[in-house]
């Protein structure tokens, strides 16, 4: 089980993740903090029209974290915006263990991750560029340009604390 | 004041007072503490108002938390701190489906409807409040439900009024109208039902009275959660709170329930761990609702076996208990005044919407007295002003005794009071 | 930083190592929740700063009390009710000896230690503070003995000072000194015991420099009450607080300590049942202490479970807790610096007065991934800032694991612990 | 058992009881209300020197404050304050349940409320009236005219909450 999660794919990215550092004049820039933990990265991307020109994070986290927003960064760079919110709700899927996500041939590498699915309490953790990702869209379609060189600071709230069944948690009660 | 007037005898009722739609014997068995003994009586337990009994199921849940899965809640990475979690969140989610909510997140756990009051008086009420603003009461309310005005109102120089209680003790809604013409209530704050004389408020119609004047609405939902059907988005209110501990849950928890963006909007309420985002010596940011009003370690155990409880009365029915204390009330309210001509009851009569909860006085004698003498004969009942001295106040009177009948209560129950009535009659040569 | 520098064999250790002082065994016979598996694995719970484990008596006192006892407290003049307010009035009454308290009406239940001090801060403390006073808290401070004083001096206009952490990571007094010398300060707010880290603050010294300074003092107990003889009247600190859920206790409640003059000069904190005198709609008069605290219908099971659970420590006898304590912390301080050279340890040095709380990172595995690792080997850990983000800060650390050791933890945990590092270790590839 | 509480002389003083009223001048008043069920009584005393000279009370409560203190005025009229006190402690020896104190001659008619010993959580309404005499007595011997007029206001905290063993709730814990 462990070694379902920690494989040596995460730990190469976690100890040498791609694309971490600042870009110089992000379009949009998006700090996503995990309050199961208090780890914070900061999301920055370069959108030009409908293509993700470039992506930089800065920050700490687990490996888990670390390795999902640089295998992340890799899968989007280069892609449409439509392309990346498609990897995004591939990689969900995945997290949530959906039947046949595991077999997803579209999410590369990112399939290391899939052990974390049976880790609840750290899904969080490989959703958190992800949610900054989304974020950082929705800003961009909001306002192209008017996002450029402000942060914005979310924490990620998808669900109740972590680590909970979002289907015993949904939002609307029946 | 409003004794019913005529008599009935078992072979008159109607249909729906023959018998209980609650199996009492079965809902008796659950609840071990009715099986013993007091002062050589079977105990006749009558102050469920004051606080109820606990099913077997909520002990076992709460012995089972700590048997097997306690540590404490969120931010932790192992097993029992995951289910502890897990538990202390599903119980959220049940309060929030018992009480009609739409969000588990729009529930806060507090220690008590006391405290629920608190919350909502020292967050939104010092945020909203200032001179000029008013905030209504009623006569009827339960100390819980004025002194945290009081303090507020003082410290932001907002004033209280209260509405008045009609002569057959109800809220005059005539008057809630006069006080809300002046157009400077903020927030009206009543009960849902009189813990001391059992009159059921009509709380839709105040909402939206309320709601036309500008002004938020508050329920003291402490006596009414246990034995009625709650809908907060069906009342329309704005706050909605209640005690574990008087609808056979745990002490030491309560809920508050609140519209999201009235929570969101609300400054946070005690300081400490699990409510902050970010630390700093001089400052602090807040964590999102309901964590934001949840410092410190929460009643991890308390807010499961709540859990339970509310699963219990769901199991039940709300309908159908509510049914059965319509109809209990019904029945102790024309037997009493059937059978003691010394009798002063009070509340609304019998065929306006009451809860079993009934108050009187006998004769000359104290309601401690009583208490007392009904006590030995096995039956507990509570004597005093029941913390609504405004109340007293209004009815003329220091106290009253009152027996309060819940799920558990039924006919033998009403017998052993009328048995200890008489006894007290006799003692005292009335 | 305070790594130990010698390693020591078994065959080494001083007399006083030898052997714990307690008999773990049969303390762990009492404890129904460490018997079980957790992923395959014997449960190693190494949580207990976070949230204590409780015996079985105090689970059976609760379930005693709901199975036989319970009724609101106070003002009830029936049988269960006198027994119930009995049964919560000699818990009182445990708690006030266990602090070596004078009197039992100086003792105030709560919900936990945050709620004790969130009751101090905002009745002392609104009362007492204003522009140009201080509260001088520490860097090494639990968010629950911050976030409130934070709140109180927004509030009042007061200014908020911290005693700086020296590098061998204890209390810097000389600092204290410096800042009571504005004499500006009008409390001193330190912890007793670190939760982070395991320090044991002296507190006997920062209350006699206090008072020399014309300032109170108030102790966060969370971390000390459940493994150190407190004796307040000995200390001389005037506010003490503690939780019963880190004490072996039910979650939900707790206490504030505090000299019985300042009690009675403090106004009450929340507004409701049972703290007032006289009610009329305006205004109220307020109960004497302790009551005036203790608004609505307090945890009651609580509050007798906390009773049973501070007679469970003081069988076992606090001095003798605080050996075993003692003892373990050298022995895991002492095995974690020897078997693992990428390992950083925080916390004073083991000759040094600390509680079995340690702190440490290993290489570069974040903590989250440490504590993950080690809950599937059955081990319970925490990871993160314990909420104490200043002192994080100060370290120069993001978060830390931390590994509790309490009076049912010996050396099989921490074998249990040294293989679970091994693993992390080994899949990490350090 | 209740038969030996609520017994004719405590009904007979609790439906008639003695120097129920006003004093026109009294030298000292204290009003003393019982926490427990809220029920307060005004006591009135007109103190000449070491002597009781009147008593007069107003105010309510139950059958067995009424009776306690509709009695007590009947033992301490006339008598010196020294005599007053010794027949406090002797009727607070009888809700002791001390020995020998329910055979005490001294107590007169008083040893009917014998019965409320047995009955801890009802001590406090006896005591109520002695209470109030005893704040009285305190306050004369401060200042034996400076009290004149000015009513004192008390609730009686002799110990914790109604119903509790002395015992086990002193104000000094071992
Ligand atoms: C109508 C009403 N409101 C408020 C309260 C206070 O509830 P609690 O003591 O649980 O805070 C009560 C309980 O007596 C009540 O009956
Ligand atoms: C030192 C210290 N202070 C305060 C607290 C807060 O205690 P509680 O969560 O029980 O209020 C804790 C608990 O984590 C602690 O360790
Ligand atoms: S533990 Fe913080 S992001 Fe994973
Ligand atoms: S009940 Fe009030 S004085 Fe006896």
């Amino acid at each position: 089980m462990l070694e379902s999660i920690f494989r040596e794919l995460i730990l190469e990215h976690y100890r040498k993740p791609r694309n971490k550092g600042a870009l110089e004049n992000p379009t949009v820039t998006v700090s996503m903090r995990n309050p199961m933990c208090g780890d914070e990265i900061d999301l920055m991307l370069t959108i030009d029209g409908d293509r993700i020109e470039a992506v930089g994070f800065t920050g700490q986290g687990c490996s888990i974290s670390q390795a999902s927003v640089s295998m992340m960064t890799q899968g989007v760079i280069g892609r449409s915006i439509d392309a990346a919110l498609d990897l995004e709700k591939r990689f969900v899927a995945l997290m949530r263990d959906d039947e046949g996500a595991s077999e997803d041939r579209k999410l590369g590498d990112l399939r290391a991750l899939q052990g974390v699915a049976k880790l609840p309490v750290r899904i969080k953790c490989a959703l958190l560029g992800w949610n900054a990702l989304d974020e950082a869209i929705k800003a961009h379609q909001k306002s192209p340009t008017g996002a450029m060189g402000e942060k914005l600071e979310f924490e990620d709230l998808t669900e109740l604390p972590a680590g909970f069944d979002p289907a015993t948690h949904k939002d609307d009660l029946p | 004041m409003s004794a019913p007037k005529t008599a009935s005898q078992a072979d008159s009722l109607p249909a729906e007072l023959t018998e209980s739609p609650l199996d009492i014997d079965a809902i008796r068995a659950e609840f071990p503490i009715l099986d013993q003994q007091v002062h050589g009586h079977r105990l006749v337990y009558l102050d469920s108002a004051a606080s109820a009994q606990r099913p077997a199921v909520v002990i076992r849940t709460i012995a089972d938390y700590y048997t097997k899965d306690h540590a404490n809640v969120h931010r932790g990475a192992h097993e029992l701190s995951v289910r502890a979690t897990r538990r202390y969140e599903d119980a959220r989610g049940k309060v929030a489906r018992f009480l009609g909510a739409g969000r588990a997140d729009e529930v806060v756990f507090t220690r008590s409807t006391t405290e629920s009051i608190n919350l909502v008086s020292m967050t939104w009420g010092i945020a909203n409040l200032g001179p000029g603003d008013v905030v209504v009461v009623s006569e009827m309310e339960h100390h819980s439900n004025l002194v945290p005005w009081q303090i507020v109102c003082e410290r932001t120089g907002a004033e209280i009024q209260a509405i008045r209680v009609t002569d057959d003790q109800r809220l005059d809604l005539d008057h809630l109208d006069a006080l809300l013409g002046s157009g400077d209530v903020r927030l009206v704050a009543t009960g849902h039902v009189s813990n001391a004389i059992g009159t059921i408020h009509p709380v839709d119609e105040i909402a939206r009275r309320a709601h036309e004047a500008g002004a938020l609405y508050l329920i003291d939902g402490a006596q009414a959660a246990p034995q009625l059907p709650i809908d907060v988005r069906a009342i329309d209110c704005d706050f909605y709170t209640f005690s574990g501990h008087k609808a056979c849950g745990p002490t030491g928890i309560g809920a508050l329930w609140a519209r999201r963006e009235l929570l969101d909007a609300m400054p946070p309420y005690q300081g400490g761990g699990e409510m902050i985002e970010e630390v700093r010596i001089e400052r602090s940011t807040y964590a999102a609702v309901p964590h934001k009003f949840e410092a410190g370690t929460p009643n991890i155990a308390g807010a499961i076996g709540f859990g339970a409880a509310v699963d219990f009365l769901q199991a039940l029915d709300p309908e159908t208990i509510h049914a059965h204390e319509k109809r209990i009330a019904r029945l102790v309210l024309e037997r009493l005044a059937d059978e003691f001509k010394a009798i002063t009851l009070y509340g609304p009569a019998p065929d306006v919407a009451r809860a079993g909860v009934v108050s009187f006085t006998l004769a000359d004698i104290h309601p401690h007295d009583l208490a007392t003498i009904l006590d030995h004969e096995g039956v507990a009942i509570r004597a005093g002003h029941h913390c609504c001295q405004p109340l007293m106040r209004r009815l003329g009177v220091a106290a009253t005794a009152r027996a309060s009948f819940y799920l558990y209560n039924a006919e033998d129950d009403l017998e052993a009071l009328v048995r200890g009535l008489h006894r007290a009659q006799e003692l005292f040569r009335v």
